[in-house]
C-alpha cells in the first residue's frame, strides 16, 4: 500500500517540481529521491510499517511475490534514471512531466503486482498504459514517435476492449458474481465455456501487454519509435511487472485447474519464442533487434505459467530482475551511440572498452550463458516446466530458440570486438556512467553465480513470517 | 622366472644393446663421426651376437628348459594381463643367432657401402638399422603375441624408414609407404587374431594360448585365428596377395634389402607361424591355405623374376619365391624345414644381395643388368661369392640351399605330389633366373660405360671402371659365402645319414619334431633319394640352360608377348590400382564433396533457413495497424478454435506442487 | 410477447443497426451520430435492467461529453466529408469476414454455456439505484475510486504534455 | 583442496592477466600460472585417493540442490593432468607466436583452462554445466579475435552448434534432477537414479544428453564445425580445442550419460557405434584428400575420437580403460601434431601440403619430431597411442553389449590402414622430396619448440612403453562406471 | 430476459466493433469502434449483474452491484482514454495532416 500511495503522491510532487524548479538536474534528483523513497516505502510495507491502514475489501493483496516485484521495478527504474536520466532531458522540455508520468506508471505497476480483483487489474493496466502512450509520443516533432504513439494507443485500447469482454465473461461465469480472483474458479466441477472464453480473452489482452505473439505486433514499432530511454523503461520494468501480474492472475485465479488453459499458454509461448527469435535475426538496427529480443524473452517468461510452482514464481522474479538489468544496460549504451545499427557498434571495444565489456556481459546474460544471471533465469523457467513432466516439446523448442537468440546477440559482440570501425559515441561517457554500468554488470554476474542474492531474500521472508 | 641359466636372465641385454645403439647414433647423429657411428652401430650388434652365442651355448644343454623372462607388466587391464616378457627357447635363440649374426655382417658391410653419405645421414642410417635389429629381436623374443606384434610393427616401421632412406626421391618414399601400408593390412589381420585370442583365451601368452587351444576352442574358431595370423604373415612375408611391396622395397640401400627384405624381417611370418604351429596343427584347412598360397607365391614370383632386368628386382622376386617355399613347408607341416630354409636363405640371400650391392657399388649405382656383363674380371671376390650364392639358391648339393629346399619338397611330396611337382618346377625356374642373373652380370662382355643413371644411390664414383669393393664389404661376403656353402650340413636328411639332422633335434622341443620331417611324412628312404635326384637334376638343367643362354647373348631389348606380361609382373600392381586404390580415391573425393556440400550443407542450411525465415517473417510486421489487428484477431480465432476442438480432452485435473505461498502481510 | 420483450428487441435491433451504420458510414460525422444512437439504445437496455444510474451516466458521459469531444475533433480536422478513399477492398473484406468469424466462434463457444436457465432480471431490483451504488462505491470501492484519480491525473498530465506548444 | 586449486589458480591468474598490459608480461605470467597448475596437479597424483585433499564440497545453491563439489577420481585425475600438462606445452610451443593485445589472449587462455579443469573435476551436474559453458566462451573470443580470415563466421557456427547441444543437455540434466529423490544435482544422486528412470524415458534422455557430447567430440555427422574451426583458430587455441575440449565430449559421455541412463546407452549403443564407425572411415578417407595440414589433423582427430566413443559403448573393462588412457594419449599426440603444424606454418607461411616439401633437409629436428608424433598418431607399438588403440579395439571386440562386435571391430580397424595412408602421405609430401621455393628459407626448430616437442615425445614413448601407472590410475573408475552401466545387475 | 440473449447481443455489438476496427482506416472511427466495444461489454456486465442478483438476491440483496460499479469505472477509464487518445490523434494530425492509419508505415519490419 505504501508504494501505491507514495508513487501517486510523488507523481504529483514531480508535476509541481516542474513548476517550481527550473534546473533539470534538480528535477532528476527529485525523481531519484522519489524512487529511493518508493523503495524504502515498499520495504517498510514489507516489514509491516504502513503509512495508512486501509481496509482494502479484497481489492488488493500484498504478498512477498508482489512486493518483491515492486522492489525489482523500483530498483530497476532507479538504475534506469541514474544511467539514462540525461537522455530523458534530450527528449523534450517537459522533463518534470515525464518523471510524473513515470511515477504514475509505477503506480499502475504496483497495482498490477498486488491486485486481488480484476477491477484493480484493469485499473492498474490502464494507469500504467495511459502514461506510456504519452511517453511514447513525447517527442512531438518526431513523426516516428507520433506514429508509434498512435499505433500503441489504438491497439492498446483495442486490447482493453478484449480484456473487458474477458472480465465480463469471467464475472458472468463466477458462481457468486465476483471480480476477486480467488473466487473465479472455486467449487466448480466442470469448466464452463464462458469461463474459458473469458480466460482466453483475458490471456490474450495480457499477452498483448507483454508482447506475446501473435499479439506482439505493436512492440517493434512502438519500441522503435519511442524515445530510447522510454523504450528501455517499457521493455523492462513495465513488461516484467505485467508478467508478475500475469503469473499472479493465473496462479491465484486459475491455478487449480491449469490443464484447461495451459495448452493456450504453450501455443502462445511457442509462437512468441519463434517469432521473436527468428524475426530478430534479420534486423539491422540494434534498437529494433532489442524490441524483438524483448518479445523472445517474453516467450521464455511465459514458460513460468506452465508450472506455476514455487520454482516458476522464484524464476519469474529472477528473470524479471536479470532481464531488466541487462536490457537497461544495453539500452543505456545504445543511447550513447551515434548510429543505432549494428555497424554503429563496430570497433566499440577499442574506443570504449568499459562500455563494450559491460555490454557483452549484458548480451551474454540475455543469451543465457552461465555465469550471468540470464542463465539462471532461463534455468528456472526450464526447470519449472521440466519438473511438471509435460510440454517437453516446448522446452526443447525453447532452447532451440535460445540458440537462435545467440545469433543476434552475438552480432553485437562481434561488431564491438571483432570488426573494425569507429564505434562512435555521441558524447564521451562520464566516469559515473561507466561506474554504474560496471555496477550493473557486477549485479548481473552476482545473480549468475549466486542467484540466492535475490531469491534467498524471498525465501527468507517467506520462512520468517 | 624359474631358470638357473645366467644368460637367460640377461636376455634383455640382447635387444637393449641395439636399442642403445639406436639411441646413441640417433640422438647424437650431428656430433658423431662416421667412424664412431660405425663402431657403435656394429659394436652393439656384435655384442648382441656374442650374447646370443653364449645363450645358444646354454640352450643347447640337455637340461635346458624353455624360459619366460618377465621384465615388467606391460598392459594389465581387467582380466587381460600382458607382461613385457621374453621367451627363451631353441627357436628364438636360433633366430637370435641369424638376426644378430647376419645383422652384424650387414652392418659391417654397410660401414663401407654407405660411406659416401654425410655423417648425420650415415648416423641416421645406422640408427635405423639398429632400431630394426632391436625390433626384430623383440619380435622373436616376445613371449606373447602382443610383444611379437610390437616387434612386428617395429620392423615394419624400420623397413619404411629405410626404404625411404633417400628421402629426396619421391618414388622411394612412395615405395616406403606402399610397404608400410601393405604391412598394415596384414597387421590388421594379425591384430584381429589377437583379439580373437583375447576373447577366447583371455590371454595372449604363447603358453596359455597353445595349452588352451587344445580342446579350448572349436576348430572353426581356431581356423579363424590361424587364417588371420596368416594374413598378417602374408603382409610381412610378402605372400600373395600382399607381396607387391617387396620388389618396390628395393628402393632402399642394398644392405637394407639384404638384411630386412631378404634375411630377417620377411621371415618373421615364418617365425610366427612356426611359433604358433600348435594352432596350425589343429587346423588343417589353414594348413592347406598356407601351403597353396606359399606355392602359388613361389611360382608366381619365380615367373616374374625370369624377366626382370634390375639386379635387385630379380633378387627381390627370388626372395618372394623362396618365402613361398617356406610357407609351403609350413603348410605341409615341415616347420623345421621352413625354419631351416629361413636360415639357409638368410645366408645365401644376404650374400646375394650384398654381392649385388657390391656390383652396384662397382657400377657406380647402376642396377640394370643389361648395362653390366663381364664383371667377373674386375670383381673376383664378388663374383665367386655370388656364384656360391647362386648355386646355393639353385639347390645344388652340397650347398645349403639344397638341404633345406629338399626337406620342404620332400615334405610337400608327402602331403601331395602336386605340391611337389609345382615346387620342383619352381626350383627349375629358380635355377634358371639366378643363373640368368649371374651370367648377365659376370659373364660375357662389359656393356656399361655410359652410366647415365649416375648416382641414384649417391655413389658418385667418378671412374667408370668397375672395381672391387673394399674389405669391409668383401669380408662379409666371404663369411656369408662360407655359411651358404656349408650351412646346410646342420640338416642332413635322414636318407643320407640317419640322425644327422642337428637342427631338427635342436628345435625338437619347440616344434615338436625330433625326427626328420621326411620320415614323419612317411616318405621312404628310397623315395627320398629319388626326389633328391630329381630336384638336383632339375636345378642343374636350369643352371646350365641359363648359363648357356645368357653368358653370350643376354636379353637386352624389351620383352614381348608373354614375356611382357612377366616383365610387367602380371600387371598385379595395375590390377590393385584399378580395383582398390582408384575406387578408394574416388570414394574419398566423393566424401569430401559430400562432407562439404551435404553434411555441412545441411548445417549451414539450417542457418540459412533461419535467415530466410527471418526475412519472410518480418514482412508480417507490415507497419499497418489494420494488418496487426487483423492478425491479432486471427490469433484469437485460432485459440478459440483450439478450445472448441480440444474441450473435454484437456480437462485432466492436475495437482500442482504448492506454490510459493500466499502469505498476507499484517495490516 | 410483453412490452419488455418488445422493447428489448427494438432496442437490440436499434443498437445493432446503429453499430453497423457506425462502421459503414462514410462520413465520420454520421458515424458519431450513429454511435450516439447506439449509446441511447444501450441506455434503454440499462433502464430495462433497472440500472437507472448507469443509464443516465451513460447518456451524460458517453453520449454527451465523450461524443461531443469526438465531434469537435472530427470537425477540427475537417473530416466531415468522405475523406476515406475506397482502396484496399480486400483488407475490408478480410476484416468483415474475420469479425464475422469471431462472432461465430464466440457464439459457438458460448452456446455450450450452462447459463440457459439463468435470467437477467428486468424491471425489478434496486441495486441500480444511486443510493445503493453510492454506498457501495464509497465503502467497498473506495480504493479503486481513489486510484482512478491517478488515472485522471496522468491523463491530464499527458494531454498537457502532448498538446502544449513547445 | 587440490581440485579447487586447479580451478582457482587459472581463474584468478587469468583475470589478473587482463591487467598486465605489456607485450611479454602476460606470456610469462600465463606460463608461470600453468606451471603452478601443473605442479598442483602432480601433487594431486601423489596424494592418496582417499585423502580429503582430493575432494571439496562447499555450499553453493542449496535451494537448487546444487553444491560446489569437485573431486579427483581416476577419470578426472587423468584428464586434469592432461590439461595441466598441455597448457605449459602449448604456451612454450607457441612462445614465438605474436598476438595483438596479448594480455587479453593469455587471460582468455587461462580462463578456458579454468573452465576445462572445472568440467573435468565437477561432481555436480549443474556445476559441470557451468564450467562446460565457461570453457566455451573464452574459446569463442579467442577464435573470433585472433583467428584466420573467416574466423567470425566459422567460430560463430562452432559456438552455436555446441550451444544447441549444451542447452539440450541442460534439459536432460534438469529432467534427471527433477526426478532425483532429494532434488539434487550431485553426481551421487544422479548415479543413484540407476534403475529408477523408466526405460522409455531413458531412450530420449540418452539422446538429449548425448547430443551435446556428440557435437563436442565430434561424432559423424555432427562434425562439420570442427575442420573449419581448427583451420581458422589460432594454433594455440586449436591445440586447446583438439587436445582438451574434444575430451570434454568423451568425458561427459562417460561421466554423465553412460552411468546415468545405462538402458538408453545400451539401447542406442549400436546406432551410435555405427555412426562412430561411419565417421571414422569417412573422416579417414577425407583426410587422405586434404591439402590443408590443419584440416587433415582435424579429420584425423574425428577418426580417433570416433574410436573412443565406440569403445565406451562396448562396455568392457578393457575398452573403458582404453578410452581413459587414450584420451590422455590422444591429447598429447594431437598436441604434438599441432605444434609441428604451427611450426611449419610459421616457417613457411603456408599450410598447404602441396606447396611444401623437403623440410627434412632444412629442418631435420622438426622432421624427426614430426615423424615420431605422426607414428604415435597411427598408433605404432611402443608409442602411447598403441596402448590406447589396442585396448580400445580389444574392448570393442570382446564386447558383449552388442552382437556386432566383430563387425564393428573389423570395419573400425580399417582406419588403422587408412590412418597410415594419410599420415605417411602427409609426411612424404611435407618432409621429403626436394626443397622448393616455399621451404627454402626454413630453419630448424628452436629451443622452446624442442622443449615442447621433447616433452611430448617423452610422454609418447614413456606411456607407450610403460603404461602401467596410467592404467592403474584409471582402473577403479573404469570398473565403477562399468558397474553403473550394467544396469541389469 | 434469458441471459443468453444479452450475451449474444453484446457479443454481436462487440464483433461489429471489431469489424469496424478491422475495416476502417480513419483513426477516429477506429477509436469510436473501440468505444462501441467497451459499451457492449458494459451492457453485458449490467446484464450479468442482474443475473447474479436474480440468482442470489434472497441471500444478498446487493448481489451483482459490483458489476454496475465496474461499468462505472469502465466509463471513467474510457473518458480518460478518450482524452489521451484524441490528444494523440490531434498531435498526429498537426504533424502530418492525416489520420489515415494506412500512412502509419514509417515503422515496419
Amino acid at each position: 500500500m505504501n508504494a501505491i500511495i507514495l508513487s501517486a503522491v510523488w507523481g504529483i510532487v514531480m508535476m509541481f517540481s516542474g513548476v517550481f524548479v527550473k534546473s533539470k538536474t534538480a528535477i532528476r534528483n527529485i525523481g531519484i529521491v522519489g524512487l529511493v523513497v518508493l523503495l524504502i516505502g515498499n520495504y517498510a510495507d514489507w516489514m509491516g510499517h504502513h503509512l495508512l491502514v486501509i481496509e482494502v475489501h479484497k481489492m488488493l493483496f500484498f504478498d512477498n511475490f508482489g512486493l518483491l516485484g515492486n522492489s525489482i521495478a523500483f530498483g530497476s527504474t532507479l538504475l534506469l534514471v541514474i544511467l539514462s536520466g540525461r537522455d530523458m532531458e534530450k527528449v523534450g522540455h517537459n522533463l518534470a512531466e515525464y518523471y510524473a508520468l513515470i511515477f504514475f506508471t509505477l503506480c499502475g505497476i504496483t497495482l498490477v503486482t498486488t491486485y486481488n480483483s480484476l477491477l484493480m487489474l484493469f485499473l492498474g493496466i490502464e494507469i500504467l498504459s495511459i502514461p506510456l502512450y504519452i511517453l511514447t509520443g513525447s517527442e512531438k516533432r518526431n513523426l516516428k514517435g507520433n506514429e508509434a504513439a498512435l499505433k500503441y494507443f489504438l491497439m492498446g485500447s483495442f486490447s482493453t476492449g478484449l480484456m473487458l469482454l474477458g472480465i465480463a465473461f469471467l464475472y458472468g461465469a463466477s458462481p457468486s458474481g465476483s471480480f476477486v480472483i480467488d473466487d473465479l474458479w472455486t467449487a466448480r466441477p466442470a469448466v464452463s465455456p464462458l469461463l474459458l472464453s473469458g480466460l482466453l480473452l483475458l490471456l490474450v489482452s495480457i499477452a498483448f501487454k507483454v508482447s506475446a505473439a501473435p499479439f506482439h505486433f505493436w512492440t517493434p514499432d512502438v519500441y522503435d519509435g519511442a524515445p530510447t530511454v522510454f523504450t528501455s523503461f517499457m521493455a523492462t520494468i513495465v513488461k516484467v511487472s505485467i508478467f508478475i501480474g500475469l503469473v499472479r492472475l493465473f496462479d491465484e485465479g486459475f491455478g487449480q485447474n491449469p490443464g484447461q488453459w495451459q495448452v493456450f499458454v504453450a501455443i502462445i509461448a511457442a509462437a512468441t519464442l519463434f517469432i521473436g527469435n527468428i524475426t530478430a535475426v534479420f534486423q539491422q538496427s540494434v534498437k529494433r533487434m532489442m524490441a524483438y529480443s524483448s518479445i523472445a524473452q517474453a516467450g521464455f517468461m511465459l514458460l513460468a505459467l506452465l508450472s506455476l510452482s514455487g520454482v516458476a514464481k522464484d524464476g519469474i522474479l529472477l528473470y524479471a530482475a536479470v532481464y531488466s538489468l541487462a536490457t537497461i544496460g544495453i539500452f543505456a549504451v545504445l543511447m550513447r551511440m551515434k548510429d543505432y545499427t549494428f555497424e554503429g557498434f563496430n570497433g566499440l571495444a577499442r574506443k570504449q572498452p568499459v562500455l563494450a565489456a559491460t555490454c557483452t556481459i549484458f548480451l551474454l546474460s540475455l543469451a543465457g550463458i552461465p555465469l550471468t544471471g540470464g542463465f539462471f533465469a532461463k534455468y528456472y523457467m526450464l526447470a519449472s516446466v521440466v519438473e511438471t513432466g509435460k510440454y517437453m516439446w516446448l522446452v526443447v523448442f525453447a532452447v532451440l530458440c535460445a540458440a537462435v537468440s545467440v545469433y543476434y546477440y552475438f552480432r553485437v559482440i562481434q561488431a564491438m570486438y571483432f570488426k573494425d570501425g569507429e564505434g562512435a559515441t555521441e558524447l564521451a561517457p562520464s566516469a559515473g556512467f561507466k561506474g554504474v554500468l560496471v555496477l550493473l554488470a557486477a549485479l548481473v554476474i552476482l545473480l549468475g553465480v549466486w542467484p540466492n542474492a535475490l531469491l534467498g531474500q524471498l525465501q527468507h521472508f517467506i520462512y520468517t513470517w | 622366472m624359474r631358470t638357473n641359466f645366467f644368460m637367460a636372465n640377461l636376455v634383455w641385454l640382447i635387444p637393449a644393446l641395439p636399442l642403445a645403439g639406436f639411441l646413441l647414433t640417433g640422438l647424437f647423429r650431428n656430433y658423431l663421426s662416421k667412424g664412431l657411428t660405425g663402431v657403435i652401430g656394429c659394436g652393439t650388434i656384435l655384442a648382441a651376437f656374442v650374447l646370443s652365442v653364449l645363450m645358444f651355448g646354454e640352450v643347447r644343454k640337455e637340461e635346458f628348459e624353455p624360459a619366460v623372462i618377465t621384465l615388467f607388466d606391460f598392459i594389465n587391464v581387467g582380466s587381460l594381463h600382458i607382461p613385457f616378457a621374453f621367451q627363451v627357447d631353441q627357436l628364438s635363440v636360433l633366430f637370435l643367432l641369424i638376426i644378430t649374426g647376419v645383422g652384424f655382417l650387414i652392418h659391417l658391410y654397410s660401414t663401407s657401402y654407405m660411406h659416401e653419405e654425410e655423417a648425420p645421414h650415415f648416423a641416421r642410417y645406422f640408427s635405423y638399422l639398429n632400431l630394426f635389429v632391436f625390433s626384430m629381436l623383440l619380435l622373436v623374443l616376445g613371449s606373447n603375441f602382443v610383444i611379437l606384434f610390437i616387434g612386428w610393427e617395429g620392423v615394419g616401421l624400420c623397413s619404411y624408414l629405410l626404404i625411404g632412406y633417400w628421402f629426396k626421391n619421391m618414388d622411394y618414399n612412395q615405395a616406403a609407404i606402399k610397404a608400410f601400408v601393405m604391412n598394415r593390412i596384414g597387421d590388421l589381420g594379425f591384430l584381429i587374431a589377437i583379439f580373437l585370442m583375447i576373447n577366447k583365451f583371455g590371454s595372449v601368452d604363447f603358453e596359455t594360448v597353445f595349452s588352451k587351444a587344445n580342446g579350448g576352442a572349436t576348430v572353426g574358431y581356431l581356423t579363424a585365428i590361424t587364417l588371420l595370423l596368416f594374413v598378417g604373415a602374408t603382409g610381412k612375408s610378402a605372400q600373395i596377395p600382399l607381396y607387391t611391396w617387396l620388389p618396390d622395397a628395393m628402393a632402399g640401400p642394398t644392405p637394407v634389402s639384404a638384411l630386412i627384405h631378404a634375411a630377417t624381417m620377411v621371415t618373421a611370418g615364418v617365425y610366427m607361424i612356426a611359433r604358433s604351429h600348435v594352432l596350425y596343427d589343429l587346423t588343417p584347412v589353414t594348413q592347406h591355405v598356407v601351403a597353396v598360397v606359399g606355392l602359388a607365391t613361389a611360382l608366381l614370383a619365380a615367373t616374374i623374376a625370369l624377366k626382370q632386368n634390375d639386379i635387385k628386382k630379380v633378387l627381390a622376386y627370388s626372395t618372394v619365391s623362396q618365402l613361398g617355399y617356406m610357407f609351403l613347408g609350413l603348410g605341409v607341416g615341415a616347420y623345421t624345414g621352413a625354419v631351416f630354409h629361413v636360415m639357409t636363405h638368410a645366408f645365401f640371400k644376404a650374400l646375394l644381395f650384398l654381392g649385388a650391392g657390391s656390383v652396384i657399388h662397382a657400377m657406380g649405382g647402376e642396377q640394370d643388368m643389361r648395362k653390366m656383363g663381364g664383371l667377373a674380371k674386375w670383381l673376383p671376390v664378388t663374383r665367386w661369392t655370388m656364384l656360391i650364392g647362386c648355386i646355393a639358391i639353385a639347390g645344388i648339393p652340397p650347398f645349403s640351399g639344397f638341404f633345406s629346399k629338399d626337406e620342404i619338397l620332400s615334405a610337400a611330396f608327402g602331403a601331395s605330389p602336386v605340391y611337389y611337382v609345382i615346387g620342383v618346377f619352381t626350383a627349375l625356374l629358380t635355377a634358371f633366373y639366378m643363373f640368368r642373373l649371374y651370367a648377365t652380370t659376370f659373364m660375357g662382355g662389359f656393356r656399361g660405360g655410359q652410366s647415365d643413371r649416375g648416382a641414384t644411390e649417391g655413389h658418385g664414383h667418378s671412374s667408370r671402371q668397375p672395381h672391387e669393393s673394399p674389405a669391409a664389404m668383401t669380408i662379409p661376403l666371404v663369411i656369408l659365402a662360407v655359411l651358404a656353402a656349408v650351412g646346410g650340413f646342420v640338416g642332413i636328411p635322414e636318407a643320407i645319414k640317419p640322425d644327422a639332422h642337428l637342427l631338427a633335434k635342436f628345435l625338437g622341443p619347440v616344434l615338436g619334431e625330433s625326427r626328420s620331417p621326411a620320415a614323419s611324412t612317411g616318405v621312404s628312404g628310397g623315395m627320398e633319394w629319388g626326389l633328391m635326384a630329381v630336384s638336383v637334376a632339375v636345378a642343374l638343367v636350369g643352371t646350365l640352360w641359363a648359363v648357356g643362354r645368357f653368358s653370350k647373348r643376354p636379353e637386352l631389348g624389351e620383352a614381348t608377348g608373354f614375356g611382357k606380361v612377366l616383365a610387367n609382373k602380371w600387371y598385379v600392381d595395375e590390377f590393385y590400382n584399378a580395383v582398390i586404390v582408384r575406387p578408394l580415391d574416388l570414394l574419398a573425393q566423393f566424401l569430401e564433396f559430400f562432407d562439404k556440400n551435404i553434411v555441412d550443407g545441411i548445417v549451414n542450411g539450417v542457418g540459412g533457413l533461419v535467415q530466410y525465415g527471418s526475412r519472410q517473417l518480418r514482412l508480417l510486421q507490415s507497419g499497418q495497424v489494420g494488418g496487426y489487428v487483423l492478425l491479432m484477431v486471427l490469433g484469437i480465432l485460432v485459440l478459440f478454435l483450439v478450445e472448441l476442438f480440444t474441450s473435454g480432452t484437456t480437462s485432466v485435473p492436475q495437482v500442482l506442487a504448492p506454490s510459493g505461498g500466499r502469505v498476507p502481510l499484517p495490516h | 410477447m410483453n412490452i419488455t420483450q418488445v422493447l428489448w428487441w427494438f432496442l437490440s435491433i436499434l443498437a445493432i443497426l446503429g453499430a453497423i451504420l457506425v462502421v459503414i458510414s462514410k462520413n465520420p460525422v454520421h458515424s458519431v451520430l450513429w454511435l450516439i444512437v447506439v449509446f441511447v439504445a444501450i441506455s434503454g437496455h440499462y433502464i430495462l435492467l433497472d440500472a437507472q444510474f448507469l443509464a443516465i451516466v451513460n447518456l451524460i458521459v458517453y453520449a454527451g461529453a465523450i461524443m461531443v469531444l469526438f465531434l469537435f475533433v472530427v470537425m477540427l480536422m475537417n473530416l466531415n466529408t468522405e475523406t476515406e478513399p475506397q482502396k484496399n477492398r480486400w483488407l475490408k473484406i478480410a476484416g468483415v469476414i474475420t469479425g464475422g468469424a469471431l462472432l461465430l466462434v464466440l457464439v459457438a463457444a458460448l452456446k455450450r454455456a450452462d447459463l440457459k436457465s439463468q435470467v437477467a432480471e428486468t424491471n425489478l431490483g434496486d441495486i441500480g439505484l444511486i443510493h445503493n451504488l453510492g454506498i457501495s462505491l464509497f465503502h467497498d470501492y473506495v480504493i479503486p475510486f481513489e486510484i482512478s484519480s491517478v488515472l485522471f491525473l496522468s491523463a491530464m498530465v499527458g494531454v498537457v504534455v502532448i498538446g502544449k506548444k513547445d | 583442496m587440490i581440485p579447487v586449486l586447479l580451478i582457482v589458480i587459472p581463474l584468478v591468474t587469468g583475470l589478473i592477466a587482463f591487467l598486465l598490459k605489456s607485450e611479454r608480461g602476460p606470456r610469462g605470467w600465463a606460463l608461470l600460472s600453468s606451471l603452478v597448475t601443473l605442479a598442483v596437479s602432480l601433487w594431486g597424483l601423489s596424494v592418496h585417493k582417499d585423502s580429503t585433499l582430493v575432494k571439496a564440497n562447499v555450499e553453493w545453491l542449496p535451494e537448487l540442490g546444487s553444491r560446489f563439489s569437485v573431486g579427483l577420481d581416476g577419470l578426472s585425475t587423468i584428464l586434469s593432468l592432461l590439461v595441466a600438462v598441455s597448457f605449459p606445452i602449448i604456451l612454450i610451443a607457441t612462445w614465438r607466436d605474436e598476438y595483438r593485445r596479448p594480455w587479453n589472449f593469455f587471460g582468455l587462455m587461462l580462463l578456458s583452462q579454468a573452465g576445462l579443469m572445472g568440467v573435468f573435476l565437477a561432481t555436480d551436474a549443474l556445476l559441470f554445466y557451468f564450467f562446460w559453458e565457461l570453457a566455451l566462451i573464452p574459446v569463442y573470443f579467442l577464435c573470433s579475435q585472433w583467428g584466420g580470415e573467416r574466423r567470425i563466421a566459422v567460430t560463430f557456427k562452432f559456438f552455436v552448434y555446441t550451444f544447441v547441444g549444451s542447452l539440450l543437455m541442460l534439459i536432460g540434466l534438469i529432467w534427471i534432477y527433477a526426478h532425483t529423490p532429494g532434488r539434487s544435482f550431485s553426481m551421487e544422486a544422479f548415479y543413484g537414479m540407476r534403475g529408477k528412470i523408466p526405460a522409455k524415458d531413458q531412450m530420449w534422455l540418452f539422446w538429449i544428453l548425448f547430443i551435446a557430447f556428440a557435437i563436442k567430440m565430434p561424432i559423424w555427422p555432427l562434425h562439420t564445425w570442427q575442420p573449419d574451426t581448427y583451420e581458422q583458430a589460432p594454433t594455440a587455441v586449436t591445440m586447446v580445442l583438439s587436445a582438451l575440449m574434444v575430451k570434454m565430449g568423451v568425458f561427459g559421455l562417460m561421466r554423465w550419460v553412460a552411468p546415468v541412463v545405462p538402458e538408453g546407452t545400451w539401447a542406442w549403443g549400436d546406432t551410435v557405434s555405427t555412426a562412430c564407425i561411419i565417421g571414422m572411415i569417412y573422416a579417414s578417407l577425407i583426410a587422405i584428400k586434404q591439402d590443408d595440414l590443419k584440416r587433415l589433423i582435424a579429420y584425423s582427430s574425428i577418426a580417433h575420437v570416433g574410436l573412443m566413443c565406440l569403445a565406451i559403448f562396448a562396455t568392457t573393462a578393457i575398452g573403458m580403460q582404453g578410452v581413459m588412457i587414450q584420451m590422455f594419449n590422444h591429447g598429447i599426440n594431437i598436441l604434438g601434431m599441432w605444434v609441428v603444424a604451427d611450426l611449419i606454418e610459421r616457417k613457411t607461411g603456408t599450410r598447404k601440403i602441396s606447396q611444401l616439401g623437403g623440410l627434412a633437409q632444412k629442418a631435420p629436428g622438426l622432421a624427426i619430431l614430426l615423424v615420431v608424433v605422426a607414428l604415435a598418431n597411427i598408433a605404432l607399438p611402443l608409442t602411447n597411442a598403441f596402448i590406447g588403440e589396442f585396448l580400445l579395439f580389444s574392448g570393442v571386440f570382446t564386447s558383449t553389449a552388442t552382437q556386432y562386435s566383430v563387425v564393428f571391430t573389423v570395419t573400425a580397424a580399417v582406419t588403422i590402414i587408412l590412418g597410415a595412408v594419410y599420415t605417411l602421405n602427409m609426411i612424404k609430401r611435407v618432409l621429403y622430396g626436394n626443397v622448393n621455393a616455399v621451404t627454402a628459407g626454413v630453419t630448424d626448430i628452436k629451443l622452446n619448440e624442442k622443449l615442447a616437442l621433447g616433452v611430448i615425445v617423452v610422454l609418447i614413448v614413456a606411456v607407450g612403453v610403460y603404461p602401467k601407472p596410467v592404467l592403474e590410475l584409471t582402473k577403479e573408475t573404469a570398473d565403477f562406471i562399468l558397474n553403473k552401466m550394467n544396469y541389469k545387475l | 430476459m434469458p441471459i443468453n440473449y444479452y450475451i449474444f447481443l453484446a457479443v454481436a455489438l462487440f464483433c461489429v466493433g471489431v469489424a469496424g476496427v478491422l475495416t476502417r482506416r480513419n483513426a477516429i472511427i477506429i477509436f469510436m469502434c473501440v468505444e462501441l466495444m467497451l459499451n457492449s461489454v458494459n451492457l453485458l456486465l449490467v446484464a450479468f449483474s442482474k443475473m447474479h442478483w436474480h440468482a442470489m438476491a434472497a441471500t444478498d440483496p446487493s448481489a451483482g452491484i459490483n458489476a454496475q460499479l465496474f461499468v462505472f469505472f469502465i466509463m471513467v477509464v474510457a473518458a480518460a482514454e478518450v482524452s489521451v487518445g484524441l490528444a494523440i490523434i490531434v498531435m498526429m494530425y498537426r504533424n502530418t495532416h492525416s489520420i489515415d492509419i494506412n500512412f502509419l508505415n514509417r515503422l515496419k519490419h
